[in-house]
């Protein structure tokens, strides 16, 4: 077991209409997740919530077996005052060194890290922050659109990397990308609005490993179900 | 007496900037009079921050001025000072005005006029005395805070304005002489009012402790302002006190030397230094009458003459 | 929030004390060097009603003084920040009238303003003024791309908008400056009173200096403190209530 | 940029003794109140040369006083930032010191320091501190959350790392706030020289004040101003410089 | 002729590469036109070139017959005093407020009209932000990743929207999603890192208008030929 949300219930102080009434899925075992949904219906308010950071909610969530839970987004920043290569090595812990560099040079990294942070482009932005959260510690990484100003060919590559290198861990990846969340995923959770009941239903990916070759037919299925579903 | 301890060096604390009112002072240390006496002192000047009385208690400082009221204030609080000389046996503290305008012969004629005094200084409390001596209470005039700046005068608004009358007074004068003004000043002594200047002090235990250095101190002192106040060195004190009084001209400097002179030694007979113990007893009788001290302080038991 | 200022203070202010007495102690200095807790409690009693009133009057000109420092203050910030050369004039001219101590300027405006309250509030807001001024200018000459772009792009940036958007955009920088510059407004009353006025508390403070007396300036001094934590700890409170009322509540922040 | 701010300064300089003039003319007063040109250029003859000296050595004071004055204030506002009891008596402590105008705590400084370099020091210090701690309170409290974020969520977060990512971040306004606090200095000395009177620009001028001579205090305010305009000028060019080393160069912003 | 691009030159101050060296291309008429290509290969660097706000580069952009170009990006954010609604409103003139409206709701901002923008989600705040760009006048309008954080689904009807309702205008959007630009736009610009020649590549999009079928096997066609070029 993953992540298990019972009954959430919340609503913005102050909005008119409730982000959740009554949410629950869950989602089994390590491996590569989606939350998906249309845009406002929840996802980044959700995934606060399973990292610990998110409003005070009604019901429950719960991450048996997680230790450490961490939250990535697509603004963060790194500090500007010494280059995108130091920033990432002064948090990376000595024996991840190795793993430091595989990422940067897989992630296509190399050409930015005598940069400062504010001189990349978007894309450039988003594969560094994701790195430095990639050599920490973790059993649960949430990706919130952490690659959504990267291009189609680099995040195919950057996903199966991760998905090469972190058999073990639990991801829950956040992205607009149907063909992507379909074609890597394990699971993807639906979000939907709170009209539909139950608000989140989970389809399965078709987990796409490395090397693996891709079944046209069956993706394009996945695709579907995933576009109806939302 | 029995052998007293070796001080080292000294500090002799002014009341007030480096000016004509310290030239004996000056004169002592710049001539080598205290190192003759076997003495090494360091005279400093003092300031409206600086508080003598404080920096005796403290130890900063062996010796110092302050102002009468000030050593009266003092020992109203147990303070261990005692007064070893009075250099001005006339206080310099007058009230310039323009005789055009107003005569001030006596202090009736304070009557409906806007007198400046700086609330909380001596000028104050000489003022109310002078006022009653003629049965003037606060509503018979106005009386106008004074503070670092003169425009309330010059602009006429004051009729009255307090300064030292070898110092400012000097050159207040001149200034208003040469726009073709006059001034005149009226003086409290004459008045009746005899309220102490400024005097030389240290602790009791000083004097008790060191009484020769005491002596020896008092006497380099005393013989600087012997010789700054002598007619005949006068150009000598000039060139010297043009050395620590640059904003000053020359001709004011000799004027003020010259006012110096005689209020420090009115008559040929004034032994310089004097204490004059019925001044002093004045003093504390007005400051007692004005609630400046909540009481006696049997002041004539502080004045010592080594 | 409001107790808790005023008791900090109080606790401040007798740790002072306590080291006061420690030094009168340790050296045995007289009570006109450093009163006795009796002197001192006696001097309170005396004069503690007439010094109450005093201090009262001195933060209603500071508070209007303050009012007029931050108006001056964000006048100057504005026109300061147009690159052409009547600005950096008034700049120029900002920076410098800062530059003469009060007490070199303070002839010059008896001169022109008399010593009534006038020239209490005018020395009050310029002391107060320019802290705030350096603030304002450091805020407003920064731009905040994300949201200038729009307008810039569209050709509808006014210096009015510019502003808006800057000082909005720093509405806890500002707020947090404002409330703390109070003490400032305080203090410059204070000076304004010690130099030329004929009342407030600054105008006691100073007669109790030239008395050399200790004890009123310290029950003064406790005034003032009272005075200043009550205003800051009123404007903290009013700062709370605005940032409430422009940033609305949100589910915690990321 | 180092001309420009000095022959600036020169034009209001010029405007201000304009209006004195016309003042004087106006109300009709004499000589005596608002000298005229002729007494004023006599006037600067005479003293010119000693002013200047007087004026360099209370620069060189107010330059350390400056220094001194930042680190204090980043001290302060560093510790201030703690939550707990402590940080906020610290806090208290700071604006209650700053509620307390200078003339009456420079008798307890200049009897416990002497009256020598040490007190002029401080006082320069004390005056130019707390509108440099204003700023940086406000700057130190606000999160940059986007930066933060990380180091939050790893637990790496530590206090110097907070407080140099928040200054990072608003090194533009911290460095205008600084540069701008220097004429803050140069008046501190300067009051420390007016009541202490032992030195520089300030004793200069409390003789001047002493004697009404308002020629003089003119000559010293020229010179003060001159002085102020020229570190103000330095301390600009530093800060272009640092800004310049801190945030490369990019190809405009967006 | 909409752009016309003529041996552009840049390298960015303290940089190693150029980012162009000898880039030319040209775009032709009205219409909605792609920027496409890698991250990082260039293209907010020439979007600002374009719009005129970027940095000083060697060569000429011509843009004959465009009076007004308008720069928008998907980190815009709008002032925080009044909701969204206010704010766009104000922004709108007079004679445009019905077109104002028509945006808000196929945009689905109805929901989000009394909200600050800082409450909104980060697709919310992309179509807040497009949406008053839309009703400004302009010939040409540049989107770099306006839409970069909407759902697929949203994010088709807002292209078609706004094909609609600006058949005249000229548009460049920037986007990392292959067959949304294959699929709705005329000529699709593809920058390529400086190591090829010509830098960049112009391709054929679907063009695609409301209501008009799609031909599958075009599209695949056109999207291998971009994914080929870039
Ligand atoms: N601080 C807030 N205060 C009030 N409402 C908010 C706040 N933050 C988000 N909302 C609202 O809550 C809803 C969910 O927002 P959330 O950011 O979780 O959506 P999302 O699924 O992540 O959307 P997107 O894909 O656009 O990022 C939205 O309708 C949004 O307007
Ligand atoms: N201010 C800058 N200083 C130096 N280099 C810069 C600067 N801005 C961008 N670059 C570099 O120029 C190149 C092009 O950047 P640009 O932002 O134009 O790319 P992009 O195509 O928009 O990428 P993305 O799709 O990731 O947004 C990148 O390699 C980037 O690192
Ligand atoms: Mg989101
Ligand atoms: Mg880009």
């Amino acid at each position: 077991m993953l992540i298990d949300c019972r009954n959430i219930r919340y609503r913005y102080p102050n909005a008119e209409a409730a982000v959740f009434a009554d949410l629950s899925f869950c989602l089994r075992g390590p491996g590569f997740h989606a939350l998906f949904g249309p845009s406002g219906v929840g996802k980044t308010t959700l995934a606060r919530m399973i990292a610990g950071n998110g409003p005070r909610y009604e019901g429950r969530i719960e991450t048996p077996g997680v230790a450490r839970t961490l939250y990535s987004y697509n603004l963060e920043r790194l500090p500007g005052w010494s280059c995108v290569g130091d920033h990432i090595a002064k948090v990376t812990p000595p024996s991840r060194r190795e793993r430091m560099a595989d990422l940067i040079g897989s992630f296509g990294l190399e050409g930015c890290i005598d940069a400062r942070f504010s001189q990349l482009s978007l894309g450039q932005k988003n594969r560094a922050n994701l790195t430095r959260y990639l050599v920490q510690d973790f059993d649960l990484l949430i990706m919130d659109e952490s690659l959504a100003n990267v291009d189609e060919t680099t995040r195919e590559k950057i996903l199966l990397k991760i998905k090469g290198m972190f058999p073990d861990k639990g991801f829950l990846y956040i992205s607009h990308n149907v063909s992507e969340v379909a074609k890597f995923c394990r699971e993807v959770v639906v979000l939907r609005n709170t009209a539909k009941q139950p608000q989140a239903v989970s389809i399965a990916g078709l987990d796409l490993a490395p090397d693996q070759p891709l079944d046209k037919s069956r993706l394009e299925r996945a695709m579907l179900e995933i576009v109806h579903a939302a | 007496g029995p052998p007293e301890g070796d001080l080292g060096p000294l500090t002799y604390r002014l009341k007030w900037l480096f000016n004509v009112s310290v030239v004996g002072d000056l004169y002592a240390g710049a001539e080598g009079l205290f190192e003759a006496e076997g003495l090494q002192v360091t005279v400093k000047p003092g300031g409206p921050e600086k508080d003598a009385i404080k920096e005796l208690e403290l130890g900063h400082a062996q010796f110092g001025v302050a102002s009468a009221d000030q050593v009266i204030r003092a020992l109203a609080k147990g303070s261990p000072v005692v007064v070893i000389a009075q250099i001005f046996q006339q206080n310099p503290l007058q009230w310039i005005y323009r005789p055009d305008r107003n005569r001030f012969e006596t202090p009736a004629d304070f009557r409906g006029k806007t007198l400046g005094v700086t609330f909380g200084g001596n000028d104050e409390a000489i003022m109310r005395a002078l006022m009653a001596t003629r049965g003037l209470s606060e509503q018979d005039a106005t009386l106008f805070s004074v503070r670092y700046d003169y425009t309330p005068f010059l602009e006429g608004r004051v009729d009255l304005w307090p300064v030292y009358r070898n110092a400012q007074g000097v050159i207040i004068e001149d200034k208003l002489r040469r726009a073709g003004e006059a001034v005149a000043f009226f003086d409290p002594n004459a008045a009746g009012v005899r309220f102490v200047a400024n005097s030389v002090i240290t602790t009791r235990a000083l004097l008790e402790q060191h009484p020769r250095t005491v002596q020896k101190f008092l006497k380099a002192l005393l013989e600087g302002w012997r010789r700054a106040v002598d007619p005949a060195q006068a150009e000598r004190v000039l060139a010297m006190i043009q050395l620590h009084d640059r904003d000053t001209a020359l001709p004011l400097l000799r004027q003020q030397l010259d006012i110096t002179r005689q209020m420090v030694r009115p008559t040929a007979e004034t032994v310089i230094g004097r204490i004059d113990a019925a001044a002093w007893k004045q003093t504390e009788e007005i400051m007692l009458t004005q609630n400046l001290i909540p009481a006696a302080v049997n002041v004539a038991s502080s004045l010592v003459s080594p | 929030m409001l107790p808790k200022r005023i008791y900090q203070f109080v606790i401040i202010y007798l740790a002072a004390l306590g080291g006061l007495q420690a030094i009168k102690l340790v050296f045995a200095l007289s009570d006109y060097v450093i009163p006795s807790p009796a002197d001192l409690w006696q001097t309170a009693e005396a004069v503690f009603s007439r010094y109450l009133g005093d201090a009262l009057n001195t933060l209603a000109v500071a508070i209007v003084g303050h009012l007029l420092a931050i108006v001056l203050a964000t006048v100057v910030a504005i026109i300061g920040r147009l690159t052409n050369w009547a600005g950096a004039l008034i700049k120029v001219a900002a920076y410098n009238l800062q530059a003469y101590p009060i007490v070199a300027v303070a002839p010059i405006i008896f001169i022109l303003l008399g010593d009534g309250l006038a020239s209490r509030l005018l020395i009050a807001a310029m002391i107060c003024y320019f802290p705030l001024l350096l603030s304002f200018i450091g805020i407003f000459a920064e731009p905040v791309v994300d949201i200038e772009h729009f307008y810039t792009m569209t050709g509808r940036m006014r210096w009015q908008l510019e502003v808006k958007i800057r000082a909005f955009e720093n509405n806890a920088k500002l707020i947090t400056v404002t409330a703390g510059s109070a003490t400032l407004a305080m203090v410059g009353t204070i000076v304004a009173e010690f130099f030329g006025a004929n009342a407030g508390i600054g105008y006691s403070l100073r007669i109790a200096l030239y008395q050399s007396d200790l004890a009123k300036v310290l029950v003064a001094l406790f005034l003032i403190g009272i005075f200043t934590s009550l205003y800051l700890a009123l404007l903290e409170r009013i700062g709370v209530w605005l940032q409430h009322k422009l940033v609305l509540p949100t589910g915690g922040t990321l």
